[in-house]
């Protein structure tokens, strides 16, 4: 008993400075937000009790439209990053030469500061002066200038490949550990049952990689879900607020309008969302652990 | 020690005027410091509202005149006395961009008028007469469809970026038909026959307007006038230093009026030296402000910044005289109008930008887009 | 038809020759076991053989024809690896059809196939768990069961058995003999387990730092071990070596002294032999209690009592540790550190000369079944 | 001598796959890179010209070398996101190492919920904080100081860090720890001697990770929370390229890259540590 | 001193009860060996023992005092696992010396007593290398090292020679048994290898699910089984088992049918045995070729030949597999399918009721040597 008990002290002692550090800096700010969101917290010197006025005005404006967005936006974002960062992972993987090159050219976007990252995006998204404008006006794909941009649709799309972009090096990363992880002897076998090199990346690979790729689809979402430098440098949530997402609308109430009340209420919305994804995710994952007890 | 008084600026670094104004006034003010700080233009307000939100205000920050009704109301600033002398020595409708509810809240720095610019080259290719600039929208829209049609090169820049000068440029079209967004009593005005026209005129043109106008911001689409790529543009007097340096041959003249104007007009932006309450220090912001940008000091540092005067004088005469391509800046200072003010100027310059992009964008018909702006903005004052 | 031969096969790992020039002939339908100490170059010969490796320099050829730049599946080979490398993520049953699978196999052969190879192996009622869920023992049934749906001309075997625990080990052996009568398939097979190597084979490889120090049936090399290297290595446990040196050779074969004790060891002499110093080798199990052509009165430091046996460690002079050890039937009443008397018939000696060759004996026939010493007999 | 595994021999036309795949792979991580360069190397008056030329006229360095006039302090800004980043990393290391051991090895009621709270803390974006977590600063005192990038800095970089460490501590086998228990080795003794060593691998990719994390991306809370420019960190730094009425492109670009150049050398060097640590302790299989 | 004592000793996971109140004495100096099939709840017990796990209820004194509270070192045991648990990044003098470390002792002594360790295990040449660049008997000793250093009361091992191979295993055996001799400490050791139980033990605990079976020395579990779990267990190959009938008690033993042949087996009755079914077991070491007492004629399926033995399966009436086995010296003349007669001699006979207790055998004690069978005599 007492050899247990001095364990668990153990453990709370080790613990102790990172949970009172993250307690001091981000949840005693948590805790504030949430009380915030019940009130008419402004740049008014008083503030008032509101009740839940915030979170109705939130559902009676057009505020379900951008959930929606939020979702697709989110959606797409870290599927792409997935797939692309598999397919990166993959190539990175194969034993030609100049891989470890290829592998340090692969983190740039995530050393640059996101900022600058997205700037040189918006250059290329540039529709007179750009570089993807311009090579498929040079290559007379196109007749003029397309601003990327300029409407929703692509806006919509050209704010995910950037998204797709920042997010990618550390997916492959993550991938390329996961893949060195499978046992080499996997791949003889089923290279001696003559299964092809496609066949077996299929077979074995890809359903080897998918706890990992959970793993790394859930962090990536929390990140996509919150994901604001891009979508407000590139277009501030427009045109049209078709780029809006949950981020870009709190961080409009709460900073651009100074409503920190109802900015507050968004956020924990936000958090709320996030958490019943990963509680779905960890769901999920203790099944698949379940299945296949290794 | 000595009594720090904080000064928030904003841009990449101090003008060398200001500097040299702060020693003066340190030295003539002993006991006193000025803790100068500059912040990038991105995110100069945001840093000052912070600061102010979170209880530790500066005592001194530059911001947008637009900001000052929302500060004010939430008692952040100190109202400024201006004596009637001082009041009469600016020109008209500029203290109505520091004025609400009958007190002055901020000193202005900076002012901003607009004018119509063309591209002389483009005129002639396109057959028209390249030293007559349009006068009317009629005409603005008949040259910037000519053009396009003849050169295959849009005729006019449209702006409607979701950014600030987007609600700005629509404003050039209110402002020269007569229009207004809210009247001194704070009814909402939006939805006049004045700024249909206006909006319409927008919808018009944007056919010949450069692709994708709603990706372009002010500075943008400037740059793609001094590539030769736009007929037309309307900008402030920095688009003249920039001209100089490209080969086209270029004018400038007033912004062409609407059926409804009554006169010339344009929008005049000006931005303010705010004083921020609960410091200790007030006072002797405020005079520190108004040393900064007293009769004397304005000037120079308004023509190391390429900016309109904010007050007439021998020194401006001089200066349209030396410079003729200022005579359309000043001009149209006497019909222009203010950036409205509205307690959440974010809430309006969004509604805005989002009534502009509907209609440029096509989504939405200007009436409904002008209903359904009027109506948000009832939220904002 | 699964015929193999390795002419001259070599191996460097850089500039290191891992094997030296392997010639090996396997015939069709033989149980063939390499065996040898870690690090001798089993797995990549057997690797090599597979595809999986490269050949350095010489030919693997399968029914005749050159496979070297064939990949493995076009070899007819089928490989059993030593961790088993099933997929995880399969079911038992996918997994025996995995090889099925990539040849694209009509759904209903497949079906029939795996369950055919699952009810050999005794896997009927396993077919839709997953690996993780399976015994040790299981799990191999289902690594051959792989093997076998593909119906090679020749398995490979890379250790099969050593995960597995001494019992399962055991039944496994029983197991893996039977299929083999039942599929008359040739099979090579690695190990260090010799008692594997002995009780499977038909005939034994010893590789010993990258070549072939014997080839031959099982109890041939029991009884007739070509050099020291091998004797030492076949039998549990190790054969007892002593330092003897050579008075003469007689009709009955070479004449040696011990300490003074003078035996005739019944071998096949060469010339030039009197007067060197040999090395005479028994078997621990071959070590009688009392005297015998040699006696030995030794001081046991260690007696192992196993029930069926006592095994008996002393130290006989020279050399560090205990270097006698005799094998004894039953359970024997003797003590560690009582002196004892052991005895060696001289029909049970081995004799190597000073390079470790063994000079041949002339085993008595009574005691072993020639037949058995000759498959081909058989 | 030594060629790569019979199964990792490429018939020619794979290999043009895959070399095919790489470029396409790299073509679009880098394309925003080459685009930036070109901007660099571009003088500003034909930044904006038309039609699109991918090779610039008149290209030169000369912004590489008018950007430190530009921004007289940028060395400095260099030098405090080195700074700041060093001392970041140290201090996320200091509290999460023990943290992921803590949750590594040892089970006790309210262990998973904890873990998932720290995960929490990265669903509420920076931003929205910072009201509050500016009034903390102030509480605090560390206003406009290195303090005030460096304190909000840790907080958030240390939950992905313990998420990554800990995976790779659970790898480490639990033998390990008994036996040093059954030697008489007290808790703290163990980790300092036994577990801390062998984590190596898997704290040098965190340090990595997190460096890199703070490097770069320590933006809001600089502008925030400090006024001195002395204290600047390489983003405000970058920031300052926008004029007060211009954005000077080509040197921001040609700042850019300088900036994360030392990042990038680190990386370079370190890249064997960061793929093996990865591999070891890569995210839960 | 080591001297340990269970009293009632339970452990439950949960609910599920791992030990069953387990009652056990260890004599100070001892050697007991814990063995049992997989999951039986051997290495609870140790951990248990260690200090590692938790007790449930009941009591674990050494030397009389209670310590299921304290910690392990505490409790002056040592403890070496079956990965054997060495730290990676330290030489074998780190790692053999971690224990003195940790109590701080002056480096001087540190450094003698762990030279004076290493020298006994053979580790002197080692001492600055790291483990990684060790075999794994090298590991094995290493890890010993860090346990004799610290001079417990009781060692205690888990499993630790499963990792090596039979010839490695073989030697370590030898050297633990030596190592016990010298120190003279209370050694507790778990396996599942029959051979090592039996080698090294003065006493072996039968553990079955989480129940002692039986506790005994070697050649009592061997000769003396005290239920049919512990026949089966101990042995290898396994004890035979034939159902036969009991046909009455006479002066000699019990006397029983199978198939027709009547056969006397030498055990002491109990009481109302006549008619009832009982099971017959024989070790395949204990089957002749030729009639003995009872004659069976049996078609063997699998031969394996050891060279020192021939170890011959058959199937008998009823059950699936090869369920009779005999192991026959040297080289045997039988071939696979040919029938062949083996004969059992009613001495070498157990005899198991219908609940698998054992009756018990009159040993012929000609054949033991009494004094090893009760280790306080000799
Ligand atoms: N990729 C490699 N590079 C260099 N040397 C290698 C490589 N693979 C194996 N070797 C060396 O080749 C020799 C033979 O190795 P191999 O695996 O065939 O031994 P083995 O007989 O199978 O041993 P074990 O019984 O331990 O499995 C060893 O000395 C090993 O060090
Ligand atoms: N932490 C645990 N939680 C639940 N059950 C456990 C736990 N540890 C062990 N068990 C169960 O306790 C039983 C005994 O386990 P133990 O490890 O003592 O077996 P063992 O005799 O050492 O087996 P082996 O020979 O395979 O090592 C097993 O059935 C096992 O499933
Ligand atoms: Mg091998
Ligand atoms: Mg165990």
């Amino acid at each position: 008993m007492s050899v247990q008990r001095s364990t668990v002290i153990f453990a709370w002692i080790l613990l102790l400075p990172a949970v009172l550090y993250v307690t001091v800096i981000v949840a005693y700010p948590l805790v504030d937000t949430f009380i915030l969101s019940f009130t008419d917290a402004s740049l008014k010197k008083t503030t008032n009790w509101v009740g839940w006025a915030n979170y109705d005005k939130i559902f009676n404006g057009t505020f379900a439209e951008v959930i929606v967005r939020t979702f697709v936006w989110t959606f797409f974002s870290v599927s792409i990053k997935m797939i692309v960062g598999v397919f990166g992972a993959t190539m990175l993987n194969a034993a030609v030469p100049g891989r470890a090159l290829f592998r340090v050219l692969t983190m740039p976007p995530w050393i640059v500061p996101m900022a600058i990252g997205i700037f040189m995006w918006g250059w290329m998204y540039n529709g007179q002066f750009g570089m993807i404008s311009g090579m498929l006006q040079n290559w007379g794909i196109v007749d003029g200038p397309v601003a990327f941009l300029a409407r929703g649709s692509t806006a919509f799309w050209a704010t995910i490949i950037t998204d797709v972009w920042i997010g990618v090096p550390l997916v492959t990363l993550y991938m390329l550990a996961a893949m060195q992880a499978i046992p080499q002897d996997l791949y003889e076998a089923a290279w001696t049952d003559g299964a092809g090199r496609f066949y077996r990346f299929r077979r074995i690979t890809l359903p080897l990689l998918i706890p990992s790729m959970i793993t790394m689809s859930m962090l990536s979402l929390i990140a996509t879900f919150n994901s604001f430098d891009i979508i407000w440098i590139l277009t501030q949530g427009g045109p049209n607020g078709e780029t809006t997402t949950m981020i870009i609308d709190t961080y409009r109430t709460a900073i651009g309008s100074k409503k920190y009340g109802e900015g507050a209420a968004r956020a924990v919305l936000i958090c709320i969302f996030l958490s019943i994804f990963c509680l779905a995710y960890f769901r999920v994952t203790s099944r698949l652990a379940q299945g296949d007890s290794r | 020690a000595d009594q720090e008084i904080s000064f928030i600026a904003c841009g990449d670094k101090m003008q060398p005027a200001h500097a040299d104004f702060i020693k003066k006034w340190e030295e003539a003010n002993p006991g006193y410091k000025i803790a100068s700080e500059v912040v990038g233009w991105a995110q100069c307000q945001d840093k000052v509202t912070t600061l102010a939100a979170a209880g530790t205000p500066v005592a001194l920050a530059y911001v947008g005149s637009r900001t000052l009704k929302e500060f004010a109301d939430n008692e952040l600033i100190v109202p400024i006395t201006f004596s009637d002398a001082e009041k009469a020595a600016y020109y008209p409708y500029i203290m109505d961009t520091v004025t609400t509810s009958g007190k002055q809240w901020g000193i202005p720095v900076a002012f901003s008028t607009k004018a119509l610019y063309w591209n002389k080259e483009l005129f002639k290719q396109a057959g028209l007469d390249p030293e007559k600039p349009p006068t009317t929208w009629a005409e603005e829209l008949e040259y910037a469809k000519t053009i396009k049609e003849k050169t295959g090169i849009p005729g006019f820049g449209v702006v409607a970026k979701t950014f600030d000068n987007t609600m700005h440029q629509f404003l050039h079209w209110v402002y020269t038909n007569d229009g207004s967004v809210i009247d001194g009593d704070g009814k909402i005005t939006l939805d006049s026959k004045q700024n249909l026209e206006a909006l319409t005129a927008l919808k018009d043109i944007v056919p010949y307007a450069e692709e994708g106008p709603t990706s372009y911001e002010q500075n943008e689409v400037r740059a793609i006038f001094l590539d030769g790529k736009l007929g037309m543009i309307q900008a402030s007097v920095g688009a003249v230093n920039r001209l100089k340096e490209t080969k086209i041959d270029w004018g400038v003249a007033a912004l062409p009026l609407g059926p409804s104007a009554k006169g010339p007009g344009t929008l005049l932006i000006t931005d303010s030296l705010a004083v921020f309450s609960g410091t200790g220090v007030e006072e002797k912001a405020i005079e520190f402000a108004k040393f900064l940008t007293d009769p004397e000091n304005q000037p120079i540092y308004e023509a190391q910044e390429g900016l309109t005067p904010l007050r007439p004088g021998k020194a401006v005469d001089d200066m349209v005289a030396a410079n003729p391509y200022w005579k359309p800046f000043i001009d149209g200072i006497s019909n222009g109008g203010p950036e409205p003010l509205f307690l959440d100027y974010k809430g309006l310059q969004n509604t805005m930008i989002e009534m502009v992009q509907a209609v440029v964008t096509g989504k939405a018909e200007p009436a409904d887009a002008l209903k359904k702006a009027a109506a948000d903005l009832e939220q904002f004052k | 038809m699964g015929q193999l031969n390795l002419n001259t096969v070599q191996k460097f790992y850089g500039t290191f020759e891992v094997l030296k020039g392997i010639e090996l002939e396997v015939k069709n339908g033989e149980f063939v076991v390499f065996v040898g100490p870690s690090g001798c170059g089993k797995s990549t010969l057997l690797r090599m053989i597979a595809g999986l490796d490269e050949t350095s320099s010489g030919d693997i050829l399968i029914d005749g024809k050159r496979v070297n730049d064939l990949p493995p599946v076009k070899r007819g080979i089928a490989m059993v690896f030593q961790s088993y490398a099933l997929y995880p993520h399969m079911t038992v049953f996918e997994n025996i059809a995995f090889p099925l699978r990539v040849e694209k196999m009509p759904e209903e052969k497949l079906k029939a196939k795996v369950e055919h190879a699952a009810r050999i192996l005794h896997l009927d009622q396993r077919l839709q768990q997953k690996p993780g869920m399976l015994s040790g023992g299981q799990r191999q049934r289902v690594a051959i069961g792989r093997a076998i749906v593909r119906e090679p001309k020749i398995f490979l075997f890379d250790e099969p058995l050593s995960n597995l625990d001494a019992a399962l080990r055991a039944d496994m052996r029983i197991e893996l003999a039977k299929l083999h009568r039942q599929l008359q398939a040739t099979m090579i097979y690695v190990t260090h387990d010799q008692v594997e190597a002995m009780t499977m084979a038909d005939r034994i490889v010893v590789l010993n730092a990258g070549e072939i120090a014997q080839t031959g049936a099982p109890l041939e090399l029991y009884h007739k071990p070509a050099n020291i290297f091998v004797a030492g290595f076949i039998g549990n446990p190790k054969m007892n070596f002593l330092a003897v040196t050579c008075k003469g050779v007689v009709d009955a074969g070479v004449e040696v002294d011990y300490k003074g004790q003078t035996v005739v060891v019944p071998v096949r002499p060469h010339a030039g032999l009197v007067g060197r110093t040999l090395t005479l080798g028994v078997r621990p199990e071959h070590i009688l209690l009392g005297a015998g052509d040699l006696s030995l009165t030794v001081t046991p430091t260690v007696i192992e009592r196993l029930g069926a046996h006592t095994v008996a460690y002393a130290a006989i002079g020279g050399g560090e540790g205990e270097n006698y050890c005799a094998m004894l039937p039953g359970t024997v009443a003797i003590r560690p550190e009582e002196q004892v008397l052991t005895g060696i018939r001289a029909a049970d000696c081995h004799l190597f000369d000073e390079a470790g060759i063994a000079l041949e004996r002339r085993v008595e026939l009574t005691d072993i079944d020639m037949g058995l010493l000759d498959p081909a007999a058989a | 001598m030594s060629q790569p595994a019979m199964i990792n021999r490429y018939r020619w036309y794979e290999l043009i796959a895959i070399y095919a795949g790489i470029f396409v792979f790299l073509a679009f991580i880098l394309s925003p890179f080459v685009e930036g360069f070109l901007v660099s190397l571009k003088p500003l008056g034909l930044l904006f010209s038309s039609p699109y030329k991918f090779w610039p006229e008149n290209g030169s360095f000369d912004a590489y070398r008018t950007m430190w006039v530009s921004v007289p302090g940028f060395a400095r800004y260099i030098f405090n996101s080195f700074f700041i980043s060093t001392i970041v990393t140290a201090v996320v290391l200091v509290l999460v190492v023990p943290s992921a051991y803590a949750f590594a090895r040892f089970k006790f009621r309210g262990s998973g919920p904890l873990l998932a709270a720290f995960l929490a803390v990265n669903m509420f974006s920076g931003a929205v904080l910072l009201i509050p977590l500016f009034r903390l600063m102030r509480t605090l005192g560390v206003l406009n100081t290195y303090f005030a990038m460096i304190v909000p800095g840790v907080a958030f970089l240390i939950p992905s860090a313990i998420w990554l460490l800990r995976t790779y501590m659970m790898r480490i086998p639990r033998e390990l720890d008994e036996a040093a228990f059954v030697d008489g080795a007290s808790h703290f003794y163990t980790l300092r001697r036994v577990i801390l060593p062998i984590a190596m691998p898997g704290i040098t990719v965190v340090a990595i990770t997190t460096f890199i994390g703070s490097y770069a991306q320590q933006f809001i809370f600089a502008l925030t929370f400090n006024s001195k420019t002395e204290y600047m960190p390489l983003p405000i730094g970058l920031y300052a390229y926008f004029g007060r009425q211009e954005v000077i492109w080509n040197e921001l670009m040609a700042a850019s890259f300088v900036g994360i150049a030392p990042a990038v050398i680190l990386i370079f060097l370190m890249q064997r540590y960061l793929v093996a640590g990865l591999t070891a302790g890569a995210v839960k299989q």
